[in-house]
């Protein structure tokens, strides 16, 4: 990454709350809140995430809008999942870079894929980089949240059209 | 000739320049609408998900007439996203310049078989070398059309796309520039990609050139590709174009 | 000098027609998206208000959350429907076929104006004869860029666009067929497009020509038109394309 694009990239990081801040928190119960970075580099995919989630599931969700938020996000808070989005800015496929190097420092993390793309190239090549999971973002909402759930317990979440073209 | 020779090149360039211009003002409005479509139709289909689920936890005489509102509200929704998709797709394939001229034909036809499940497709050979993005695009919208008008008109069952690489001369001898590629000289490698199908063949009339076959053969001619128009061999129909560049890669 | 002049020939015109075949590809994309996408958005705004129409009539715990995801959802549908809005007018404006040249431009402005409502911008003059769609585009396009560029490098607070005519011989003596004219004789007229700005104009330094300025100095070249790139004149930063047509419409 060019050295203004990595200091843009810093500045803007200082606007991005932290912790339950700039998400939705929710308890159900008495099940341990999970934590959930979703980058996306639209705003409003966020906001969808929280709507879905509210009222079903026990989290807090972290949201972050650069390869390099999403990097310092998962340091910092140490995320029970992450939801990658492939494209961000200019780059079609940071999302991609983003996940080989998380799965480099963290074997475990459960990461969902979170795309507008449905190309089986690029899916293949996500999880090859190490995503458990890929999801379209026009898919149905119940679809969303299942790949989200599968995930965040530790499983593979392909959607049955990619599966069979992989 | 020296006049004439830069005369030819400058016509050659602008050319190109005439098809990236277009490429490129497709690209633009193809991710704008992917970058923008994508998040928003989520929202707005995680919005309409939550109200259906509110509406659980609501009575009164409106109640029916809101459940079929919201109803028809995300039928429409999945309509918006295939039109969105349809035309993010016509503009630009989303992996161009992200994988090989393989796997770009490859997703292409897995596109093609969906619209068109008792059309078998086959994708035959490689091409291992890297081309430039235009030149990819050029064979990809060759493809595409041959595909549509193998189906639409032809009829056919079955289409073997066949991909190779050819070394040696360009055609009539020429060595032509690739664009981007700042040396004249190398020998000219081409592609060779041939689209056949086994559908009933152009009619015997001179065909009536549409729109498909004139765009595929200016812009061949821009970049200094050749075309051959479907014609008959056999049982099959078969289309060919044949892109020139410079083998790079090649020792 | 038969052959060369052929070549020429066929060369402005394998340049006309990259530039047409560009532009009508964008042109079906365009109408595609308007003719499918237009009635969804429509119908799904539609359910959407009767869907609130309903709400009055119902009651309980769900009625608040209701109200808010039904309120997000409206939001949604209306940015889908501005991005869908904003890809069909790039790909072509509407108005185009269906009004003059200095309805075209006025419409455009109004757009611009909408989006940058601090910088004002005038029209002055009109273009009585009608021009082909191509020319009509490229004028559009030459002006829709130079906004641009003047609001976004200039910073200028006012632009005025000026559009005349101009009767005599082409640039250099020459007569250029319009595109889907027929006729080579007759005398040429010329539209002249002026945008000027009150913005602190290009850098002194050799310009890096980005893909605006090449755009429109190709496009002008296919079609035989000419384009003044953007320079100083006073407190001005003046741009020009003077776009040749056949005076069909004159005695
Ligand atoms: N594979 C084929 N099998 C049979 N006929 C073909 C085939 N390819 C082309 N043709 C004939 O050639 C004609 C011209 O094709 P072209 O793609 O230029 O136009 P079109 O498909 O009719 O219209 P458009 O592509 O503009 O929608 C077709 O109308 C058809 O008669
Ligand atoms: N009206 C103007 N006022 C000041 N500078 C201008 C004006 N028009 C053009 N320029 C200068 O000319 C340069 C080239 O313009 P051009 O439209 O080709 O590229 P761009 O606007 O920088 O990028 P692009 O159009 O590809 O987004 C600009 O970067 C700017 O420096
Ligand atoms: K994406
Ligand atoms: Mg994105
Ligand atoms: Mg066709
Ligand atoms: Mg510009």
């Amino acid at each position: 990454m060019p050295v203004p694009a990595m200091i843009a990239e810093a500045e803007a990081e200082t606007d991005v709350q932290t912790g339950a801040g700039s998400g939705t928190g929710t308890r159900a119960g008495s099940a341990p809140l999970k934590r959930i970075v979703v980058i996306d580099d639209h705003p409003v995919v966020v906001e969808g995430w929280g709507r879905i989630i509210r009222a079903r599931l026990p989290c807090e969700i972290v949201s972050a809008t650069t390869a390099l938020e999403g990097w310092r996000a998962w340091r910092r808070d140490r995320p029970d999942l992450m939801v990658i989005d492939l494209t961000l800015g200019e780059d079609k496929i940071a999302g991609i870079k983003l996940i080989r190097r998380l799965r480099r420092s963290d074997a475990q993390l459960p990461i969902l894929v979170f795309t507008m793309h449905r190309s089986p190239v690029l899916a293949r090549r996500a999880l090859h980089a190490g995503a458990n999971g890929i999801i379209n973002k026009d898919s149905p909402p119940e679809e969303i949240l299942t790949a989200l759930s599968e995930v965040l317990a530790g499983g593979n979440f392909v959607e049955s059209r990619l599966a069979t073209q992989i | 000739a020296t006049h004439l020779q830069a005369e030819h090149r400058e016509n050659d360039l602008l050319q190109t320049r005439l098809l990236t211009l277009s490429e490129a003002e497709r690209a633009k409005i193809a991710s704008d609408l992917h970058d923008e479509m994508g998040p928003r139709l989520f929202a707005l289909n995680a919005a309409l998900a939550e109200a259906r689920d509110a509406v659980q936890s609501v009575n009164g005489a409106g109640r029916g007439q809101l459940d079929e509102a919201l109803r028809a509200t995300e039928i429409h929704a999945h309509a918006v996203r295939d039109s969105a998709r349809d035309a993010i797709n016509t503009l630009r394939p989303m992996l161009l310049g992200y994988g090989s001229l393989t796997e770009l034909l490859g997703e292409l036809i897995a596109q093609f078989s969906e619209i068109a499940p008792d059309v078998n497709i086959r994708l035959t050979g490689e091409c291992v070398l890297d081309s430039d993005e235009l030149s990819e695009l050029s064979i990809y919208r060759f493809v595409r059309e041959s595909l549509l008008n193998a189906v639409r008109h032809g009829k056919a069952g079955n289409i073997r796309v066949s991909l190779r690489t050819e070394h040696g001369p360009g055609p009539g001898g020429e060595i032509r520039r690739s664009p981007g590629h700042g040396s004249d000289a190398g020998c000219v490698s081409q592609i060779v990609v041939r689209v056949s199908d086994d559908g009933c063949g152009p009619p015997t009339a001179p065909v009536r050139h549409g729109y498909g076959l004139i765009g595929i053969r200016d812009r061949a001619r821009a970049l200094g590709a050749t075309y051959v128009a479907p014609c008959r061999d056999g049982a099959w129909t078969i289309t060919e174009l044949r892109m020139p560049f410079q083998c790079l890669f090649l020792p």
